[in-house]
């Protein structure tokens, strides 16, 4: 795997918050239920970063604030240096022309009732990529990007395969020019076989296009293969981020172990069951006080209840929120 | 061509004739374990009150528990009530006579009654029927307990008349106005506000032998299907206002029996405050162009007659046989008419009716069938009646179609339906003025000789047959439907079919 | 819970509030006067003096907001104003009529509940079988069938022709129960006829629906046998819709069963406010719109509450 | 065409119909409706009037279909007018929320409150009688209705990654909701609509019944009902004919809409419903047979499984042994939860099995066949013998009964056990899945417990019965990673105590079935490509097909992954020879043209595939 110098970030958050205040009972005071907190992340050019988390632990909400179809509660996003909360809807219209978004499922991110050619095109006529009359022969060069036929592009969704869909998915996104791609969850929704394919042809665009990429998704096979930067969350929080390699090949936090020993594998370790993490995710409506993992971890104690660990650093570039976290370290 | 109303014969029935009664039967026969008579009405009476006009239906209610100083017997005959006589004196002064009776809470009937009576009617604000007619009377005069002595600015020959309206009861002094507590056959027993109404025998009635049953049951049977069907299924035993189509299926029926009187009629009126219809022309000729036998089979099943002069029946004595057809069907004249008023081409113009009623509306639509033979193009406007009341007291109309009865069957009963000195109002032409025919009314009701009166109600006709302040369609029969053991019920002649619930005091059953 | 239903009844006031306004500003639109009304009856014209009377007595000379405000704090301290007809009570004349309306629909409701789910059940059942197709038939026909037509037929039938029962027409419960159920019977029988098409029809679709259901499935998987399959998982699941659509279309009953009223002379409150509105009583109309709208979002109120009780997913909380 | 398709078509040639005689009267050799013929009124049918003669004398046949045309126009006019308003508001109030919605939607709901008679009669004492009030009274009567349907819609489309995508790509909310949302909610707007046809007509003749509606001399049906009622008895027919126009219209609407409806929600029930409600023929006697000393627990010889004419398994063999875990692993449309599903008899009724047996061997030691068995027999083994763990755990328990009773139902099912005893076997069952606190928790809902409990809670149903094979479709794919592990941690706990259960394990995630089971079968396309321990498989896949899937899991540290090219193919459009040679690499003409036969490389394996010497 190359090693990225980490250029200028592309897109950057600080501190992102969002609150979904939920009422307890009808005039009960409203409580917050935080599906991001105070989480700062950045992509620059060329990058991968992964997401990683059970669900519920609000990558999803992340996602969709970097592309500011969401806005946060707290902190702020910048794109290419301008914080999105003071765009315009019109501005912020124009600025989607350079962020785009791949979503888990491929039946439900195409409009079943349009061409496969007329979706894709939308966006090069939204931002007139192209002149009109190009259009047509864009789509069609759009569609052998990802590997598809460009007679294609008169076919309607149901005539393809969920790869395909995938794939088309992936052409409709590319054809704006962006330059950075939020993949949500791409190919949890694929068959084994297919979801190669997807992963290949990201691999191959983010090499080729030098996009910014945010990669969400909760199979840590996938997420380790594709990213250079890798993100975990629990209930809202980041609790560890570095390089792939350290994350994965070493973890500081002990639910990123946990999530690791829980993956299961085609080399099963004998040890499998031992690692096994007792108990359910907390509700993020009434989270634990303190570090919301301690309830599961195998190493809380008494300090863990006090406060939320911070992220300290572990190594470059490299931080978790544990206040035992040791590298790689077993329990 | 001649209405076809013989059903029964026509008395004279001017309240020039005084006259006395005296009753048949013994005490022995008074029999009020009769049954109870259950009485199919066409709606629920909006109101009790006895002076002001809230529909037949209200008209019947009252009847069964008030009684006015005179009414009509079964043939239309004018006879005492709670005035057992009475005379006009030669200066036009009318002297009542009353006799002994008693009211439902067992006082007797006196004539400070009878003089607060009148007097409430007389105020202003008392929205009496007759608040017009009654204004005329000066004063009230009660020399004793027993007689009361009205006198008038100008000599009234109808006055009588007048106190023979079922909107006319006379009450209690001090008594509510919308009370049934009267001096008539029967008693409140309970009021099921718009589904029924019951009364009971009154024991100190003041005619021996009556009430012959025990009791009624009114009960509203609002949809005129249901009422005859009600009929049929033996639910009820009389039905008011007998839809014209179920009369053949009533009168075919050998356990029902059927009884009909000519007397209430349907015309037209005119807005003449719009031309065309400010043309006298114009008016006439909308009469020429309609074929009233239509009108009496399409609306009226068979049931009506064509009616082409105003409403004076031809039992009448003031029925004028030779201008009996002076409104006659006739296109070609009709078109003659319109071409001399300026219309050669016809127009277009809107034609008020209702829906409610089914009769109104079938009348409409023959005329508009048949005006449109003529060039004139008729738009039906048919809101539900109150809707139609309102535009027809503001002349929101061009035409519009209308039915009723006259006051009684008098001529001076048609002045309500075209005398144009009367303020405005639905049943009459709107904005028509009728100088001649106002002052004709009046002559006629202060004349106490029938031949002079012949000779002025003959001019008045003429008149209104050049001028058609209203336009006559057809008669209709009016009809009541009974059970076959129902007896001594009896449908009014003429115009006082819907004084019908007078005879309810001797209907029996079995 | 009790605050969900004291919140929703806040919620159903202001509902109300928004429905009486609007009528009553509407109503004053209507061209007819009632005064003039009342004092033109049997085709006699009204004397303008009397009219004018009557309006002030009415109250109707005053500017429409004084009446609306009037009108507003009468309501607010339990008084819906008298009849302008004969001047009675119009609450009192409400309680008369209301019960003899939730009787017919509440009987209806009944009758149709009691054969609908069974028929809509076994149709499902039997789906695209002969059964099926006569039921759903059935059904269709009786939804197509006006209710006016309906009644027409079976007066016909069974008051003129078979004389088994009355035509139509009230009698008091408390007066004669037996005579007062046998006129109950055909106003019920055809409000249930056009209720017992939607239940059966709504029947069949949700145990169709339920039927492909995973936990049917499951309770196939533990060995259960067919009966209890069909009672414990299927209908019961399967009533909770139907149940919700009867409780709706009961409410849309309360201020519709106008031709039923009509046809078979019974006199209940839509009938009522048909003559209210013919009449231009305004206290009258005001008040039964009142009545019919707090019915309706009482019974919403309530089928949401049953719901909830049968359906442990919702929670009236959120 | 489709099933759903076809049965439109008569309804549809009905109202089609009755539109082209009503949109076509004006052209049509009919008879004046205002014609009055007062002389003939009530004639019966004749040759000029086919139908007769009405109170008026006027033709009933040219006044049906001119009154057609009056109710049509008034209910199809103001359902589209509504549909109109509706649709607006709706789509407002559903994409826009918060006070967008509060004066659309909600305050449209208003409208409900109001007894729609008075509505009517407001409008038309307001406006007066006639088509265009009446219109609009019914457009504002039925704009709740739709504005309902279109803003639940809206909510669901709006929700749905295609309209993210598209403010994604900036393009403006209103070229959003017109061109991506309002199509897609058209089908429930377009069932409405036929609905709402149904439902003027029948308010409209109503109306008109009442006097309140359509101005003669136009005719309408209601005003013609109206009309002919009062003289039902001399002229019954002239109340006939409109009634049936009327009320057959209204019908063939209803109909048309139902069918609609089938048709364009593709949850539509098209089957023949429930057949395992529907006693099928006499019950079949049981034929037991003595099983062999070593008999397998269940072994499948053959078996096909077909939906009408396409065959979506075939010719599958395999075998559970007791205490043996039995991977069955392939992708989606692979067939693998079908054959699960077929063992308990649960194979949806459009499915069947065509050919082939499933020997299985009771407590008894008898064996019987359970593709013979009907659904009785079935029913007996069931939960007892062989019992069955569902994917979607939510999905499959039922959502309105507590825990402890579904649990409790699945004892019940074949014991007489109740009362103390009941509840004592349920908590320890409930204890045994792992459910913490299970004395309180048998009073739980479904929705109560969270996604790992509730497929505990099923897994507690499924052995309820101290089954002998245990068929787990998919456990854990809806789980999350830490959940997962706990869930097949559990699995491993259940085979230590209970040592002779057999279980089939149905998945597609490789690594699990690396985790998890002894022996693995990989099916491809309806068939089984191979088979074999699964160390041994692993390690050595002898089937192409194995080996490119395991290459493509992104856990070998490869750069690049290995990507199996194309799809799997759909059941109608099977390749004739090896149904993976399309796909495979080392495809020859021989693969494509014959299916190859089971080879068997070492004992206890076996694979499907022609080249496995030269390939593998």
């Amino acid at each position: 795997m190359t090693h990225h110098t980490p250029n200028a970030p592309l897109i950057e958050a600080s501190h992102l918050g969002r609150n979904f205040p939920q009422r307890q009972g009808l005039l009960g005071r409203a409580r917050d239920v935080w599906a991001v907190n105070d989480v700062s992340l950045s992509v620059a050019k060329g990058e991968t970063v992964g997401v990683v988390g059970e669900s519920g632990c609000g990558k999803s909400t992340l996602g969709r604030i970097l592309m500011g179809l969401d806005a946060p509660s707290r902190g702020g996003v910048r794109f290419d240096g301008r914080d999105l909360a003071t765009l315009s809807g019109a501005e912020r219209r124009k600025l989607s022309r350079r962020m785009q978004m791949v979503f888990q499922d491929p039946f439900g991110s195409l409009d079943p009732r349009r061409t496969i050619g007329a979706q894709i095109a939308d966006g090069l006529i939204t931002h007139a990529i192209v002149p009109r009359a190009e259009v047509n022969a864009e789509v069609a060069r759009l569609l052998e990007q990802v590997g598809l036929p460009a007679g294609a592009a008169a076919r309607r969704p149901h005539e393809f395969s969920g790869g395909q869909r995938q794939r088309i998915a992936v052409a409709r996104a590319l054809s704006t020019r962006p330059d950075f791609i939020v993949a949500d969850e791409p190919v949890s929704a694929l068959d084994v076989s297919i979801q190669a394919q997807v992963v290949n042809l990201l691999m191959d665009l983010r090499r080729d296009l030098d996009l910014a990429m945010l990669f969400i998704s909760h199979d840590l096979h996938v997420v380790r293969h594709l990213c250079t930067r890798i993100v975990v969350i629990y209930l809202g929080r980041i609790v560890e981020e570095g390089p792939a390699e350290q994350v994965f090949g070493s973890p500081a936090h002990p639910y990123t172990r946990a999530l690791l020993a829980a993956t299961p594998s085609l080399h099963p370790r004998a040890d499998s069951a031992d690692g096994v993490l007792p108990g359910d995710l907390p509700s993020p409506v009434n989270p634990p006080s303190g570090c919301a993992f301690r309830t599961r971890c195998p190493l809380a104690e008494e300090a863990c209840a006090r406060a939320v660990p911070p992220l300290t650093s572990v190594g470059t570039g490299w931080n978790a929120a544990c206040i035992k976290a040791t590298p790689g370290g077993k329990p | 061509m001649t209405t076809k109303m013989n059903r029964r014969g026509f008395l004279a029935t001017t309240g020039a004739a005084a006259g006395t009664l005296s009753f048949l039967g013994t005490k022995g026969a008074f029999a009020q374990d009769g049954g109870t008579l259950r009485f199919g009405l066409s709606a629920y009476p909006p109101s009790f009150d006895i002076w002001t006009s809230s529909g037949t239906a209200a008209g019947t209610i009252k009847m069964m528990c008030h009684r006015g100083l005179v009414g009509y017997d079964k043939d239309g005959v004018m006879q005492g009530e709670l005035a057992e006589s009475w005379e006009v004196s030669e200066a036009g002064d009318w002297t009542f006579h009353l006799r002994d009776a008693l009211w439902h809470d067992g006082t007797p009937v006196t004539a400070e009654d009878v003089a607060w009576t009148v007097l409430e009617a007389q105020k202003p604000d008392s929205a009496a029927y007759l608040q017009g007619q009654l204004a005329s009377i000066t004063s009230v005069e009660t020399p004793d307990a027993k007689t009361v002595i009205m006198k008038t600015a100008e000599p009234q020959a109808v006055l009588p008349g007048w106190f023979a309206s079922y909107n006319m009861c006379i009450a209690k002094k001090g008594s509510e106005r919308d009370s049934l507590m009267g001096a008539g056959p029967f008693k409140l027993a309970s009021v099921d506000r718009g589904v029924s109404i019951s009364v009971v025998a009154n024991p100190d009635y003041y005619k021996e032998g009556m009430p012959k049953v025990a009791g009624i049951d009114a009960i509203v049977y609002a949809d005129e299907n249901l009422r005859v069907a009600a009929l049929e299924a033996g639910d009820v035993d009389v039905v008011e206002y007998v839809p014209w189509q179920a009369m053949a299926q009533i009168d075919d029926n050998a356990e029902l029996q059927l009884d009909t009187t000519f007397g209430p009629f349907m015309y037209l009126t005119f807005n003449a405050t719009k031309a065309p219809f400010d043309n006298p022309l114009v008016r006439r000729a909308i009469g020429h162009a309609i074929k009233r036998e239509d009108i009496a089979a399409a609306a009226f099943y068979e049931r009506g007659a064509p009616l082409e002069h105003l409403p004076i029946a031809d039992a009448s004595e003031f029925y004028n046989a030779d201008l009996a057809n002076e409104w006659s069907y006739d296109p070609e004249k009709a078109k003659a008419l319109l071409a001399e008023a300026g219309y050669p081409d016809g127009f277009d113009c809107t034609m008020l009716s209702t829906a409610q009623y089914g009769m109104h509306q079938s009348t409409a639509e023959v005329c508009q069938a048949y005006l449109s033979m003529i060039g004139v193009n008729v738009t039906l406007d048919l809101p539900e009646w109150s809707t139609r009341v309102k535009k027809g007291n503001e002349g929101a109309y061009d035409i519009a179609v209308m039915g009723t009865a006259a006051d009684n069957n008098d001529p001076d009963g048609l002045a309500n339906v075209v005398d144009g000195a009367l303020p405005l109002s639905y049943v009459r032409s709107y904005g028509l003025e009728t100088p001649e025919i106002s002052a004709l009314f009046a002559k006629g009701r202060a004349s106490f000789d029938t031949e002079e009166r012949k000779a002025i109600y003959k001019e008045l006709e003429q008149i209104a047959i050049d001028t058609a302040p209203i336009m006559g369609l057809c008669w209709r029969e009016q009809g009541y439907g009974l059970a076959g053991n129902v007896s001594g019920f009896s449908n009014m002649p003429g115009q006082l079919t819907f004084y019908s619930g007078f005879t309810l005091e001797a209907a029996m059953l079995g | 819970m009790l605050r969900y239903i004291a919140f929703r009844s806040l919620v159903a006031l202001f509902l109300v509030w928004i429905v009486v306004t609007i009528v009553f500003l509407l109503l004053h639109l209507i061209p007819g006067d009632p005064a003039e009304l009342l004092l033109s009856g049997g085709n006699v014209a009204a004397d303008p003096q009397a009219v004018a009377a009557m309006r002030e007595k009415m109250g109707l000379n005053a500017p429409l907001w004084q009446q609306y405000l009037d009108h507003m704090a009468g309501v607010l301290s339990g008084d819906l104003g008298v009849s302008f007809r004969d001047g009675a009570p119009v609450i009192e004349q409400i309680a008369l009529r209301l019960p003899r309306t939730l009787e017919v629909i509440i009987a209806a409701a009944l009758i149709a509940t009691g054969i609908g789910v069974p028929l809509g059940t076994y149709a499902a059942i039997r789906t695209d079988g002969k059964a099926d197709a006569v039921i759903s038939l059935f059904a269709s026909a009786a939804l197509s069938t006006p209710v006016f037509v309906v009644g027409s037929v079976v007066i016909l039938i069974f008051a003129q022709q078979l004389r088994w029962l009355p035509a139509g027409g009230f009698v008091a419960f408390t007066e004669d129960p037996a005579e007062h159920l046998k006129l109950l019977l055909l106003p019920a029988g055809t409000v249930a006829l056009s209720l017992l098409a939607v239940i059966t029809r709504m029947s069949r679709a949700s145990v169709l629906e339920v039927l492909q259901r995973d936990y049917v499935r499951t309770a196939r998987a533990k060995g259960l046998p067919v009966r209890a399959v069909l009672r414990r998982h299927v209908v019961r699941n399967a009533l909770i819709p139907v149940l919700t659509v009867l409780g709706l279309e009961m409410g849309t009953l309360i201020g519709g069963t106008v031709l039923v009223e009509f046809v078979f002379n019974w006199p209940g409150l839509s009938g009522y406010l048909v003559s209210a509105v013919d009449a231009r009583d305004y206290p009258e109309v005001v008040g039964i719109v009142m009545t019919i709208s707090v019915l309706f979002v009482l019974l919403n109120l309530v089928v949401d509450v049953v719901n909830a009780a049968l359906d442990p997913r919702i929670s009236l909380g959120r | 065409m489709k099933r759903s398709t076809r049965k439109l078509i008569i309804p549809g040639t009905i109202v089609a119909l009755v539109f082209a005689l009503v949109v076509l009267a004006p052209v049509l050799p009919l008879q004046d409706v205002r014609g009055m013929d007062i002389p003939n009124r009530f004639s019966g049918p004749s040759a000029a009037h086919w139908l007769g003669q009405d109170g008026f004398g006027r033709d009933v046949m040219s006044r049906l279909i001119w009154g057609g045309r009056a109710s049509l126009f008034i209910a199809v006019g103001s359902a589209l007018l509504a549909a109109i308003a509706g649709t607006m508001l709706g789509l407002l109030g559903g994409y826009f929320r918060g006070v967008v919605e509060l004066f659309t939607v909600r305050a449209v709901e208003i409208i409900l409150c109001l007894p729609p008679l008075l509505l009517a009669l407001l409008v038309v004492a307001i406006l007066g009688a006639g088509t265009w009030p009446l219109i609009l009274a019914l457009t504002i009567l039925y704009t709740p209705n739709y504005t309902r349907v279109v803003y639940a819609a809206t909510q669901q489309v709006r929700s749905l990654d295609f309209v993210t995508a598209q403010q994604a790509m900036g393009t403006h909310p209103m070229k959003i909701l017109l061109r991506t949302i309002l199509p897609n909610v058209l089908p429930p707007l377009l069932v409405q609509m036929s609905l709402v046809v149904a439902s003027a007509m029948v308010i409209e003749s109503g109306l008109s019944f009442l006097g309140l509606g359509v101005v003669p001399p136009t005719p309408s049906w209601g005003l013609m009902i109206r009309e002919a009622r009062g003289a039902m008895e001399l002229a019954p027919l002239l109340l006939v004919w409109p009634s049936l126009a009327l009320a057959g219209t209204i019908l063939t609407f209803n109909l048309l809409c139902d069918r609609l409806q089938s048709a364009l929600d593709p949850r539509a029930i098209t089957a023949g419903g429930a057949l395992w409600l529907r006693p099928r023929g006499p019950k079949k006697p049981l034929t037991p047979l003595p099983a062999p000393q070593d008999a397998p627990l269940l072994q499948i010889t053959d078996l096909s499984i077909a939906a009408r004419d396409l065959e979506l398994v075939r010719r599958v063999t395999l075998s559970v042994r007791p205490g043996e875990t039995m991977a069955l692993v392939g992708e989606s449309g692979s067939g693998k939860t079908l054959t699960g599903l077929a063992m308990t008899g649960l194979l949806p009724d459009t499915l069947r099995l065509t050919g082939g047996s499933a020997l299985y061997t009771r407590r008894d030691g008898t064996r019987i066949d359970l593709a013979t068995l009907d659904e009785e027999a079935m029913r007996q083994l069931r939960g007892d013998e062989i019992s069955m763990v569902f994917q979607d755990a939510a999905a499959s328990l039922n959502p309105v009964l507590r825990i402890g009773d579904q649990v409790a139902e699945a004892i019940t099912a074949h014991t007489t056990l109740s009362g103390e005893a009941l509840s004592a076997r349920v908590v320890a069952l409930l204890r045994q899945v792992g459910i913490p606190d299970p004395e309180r928790r048998l009073r739980a809902y479904p929705h109560e417990l969270s996604g790992g409990q509730r497929q505990r809670a099923m897994i507690a149903v499924a052995i309820a019965g101290n089954p002998r094979l245990l068929i787990a479709d998919e456990p854990t794919t809806a789980l999350d990673p830490t959940i997962q592990a706990q869930i097949l941690a559990l699995f491993a706990q259940l085979r230590r105590d209970t040592p002779g259960m057999g279980m089939i394990f149905v998945t597609h995630d490789l690594a699990v079935v690396a985790e998890i089971a002894d022996r693995v079968t990989v099916m491809y396309a309806g068939e089984i490509v191979e088979e074999g321990p699964v160390a041994e498989v692993f390690t050595r896949p002898r089937h192409p097909y194995t080996a490119a899937l395991i290459a493509s899991v992104p856990e070998s540290g490869a750069t690049r992954l290995t990507a199996i090219p194309g799809a799997v193919p759909l059941p109608h459009a099977m390749p004739t020879g090896c149904r993976f040679a399309p796909r495979c690499a080392h495809a020859t003409e021989r693969c494509r043209e014959r299916a190859p036969q089971a080879a068997s490389p070492a004992p206890n394996r076996i694979t499907r595939c022609l080249r496995w010497e030269e390939v593998t």
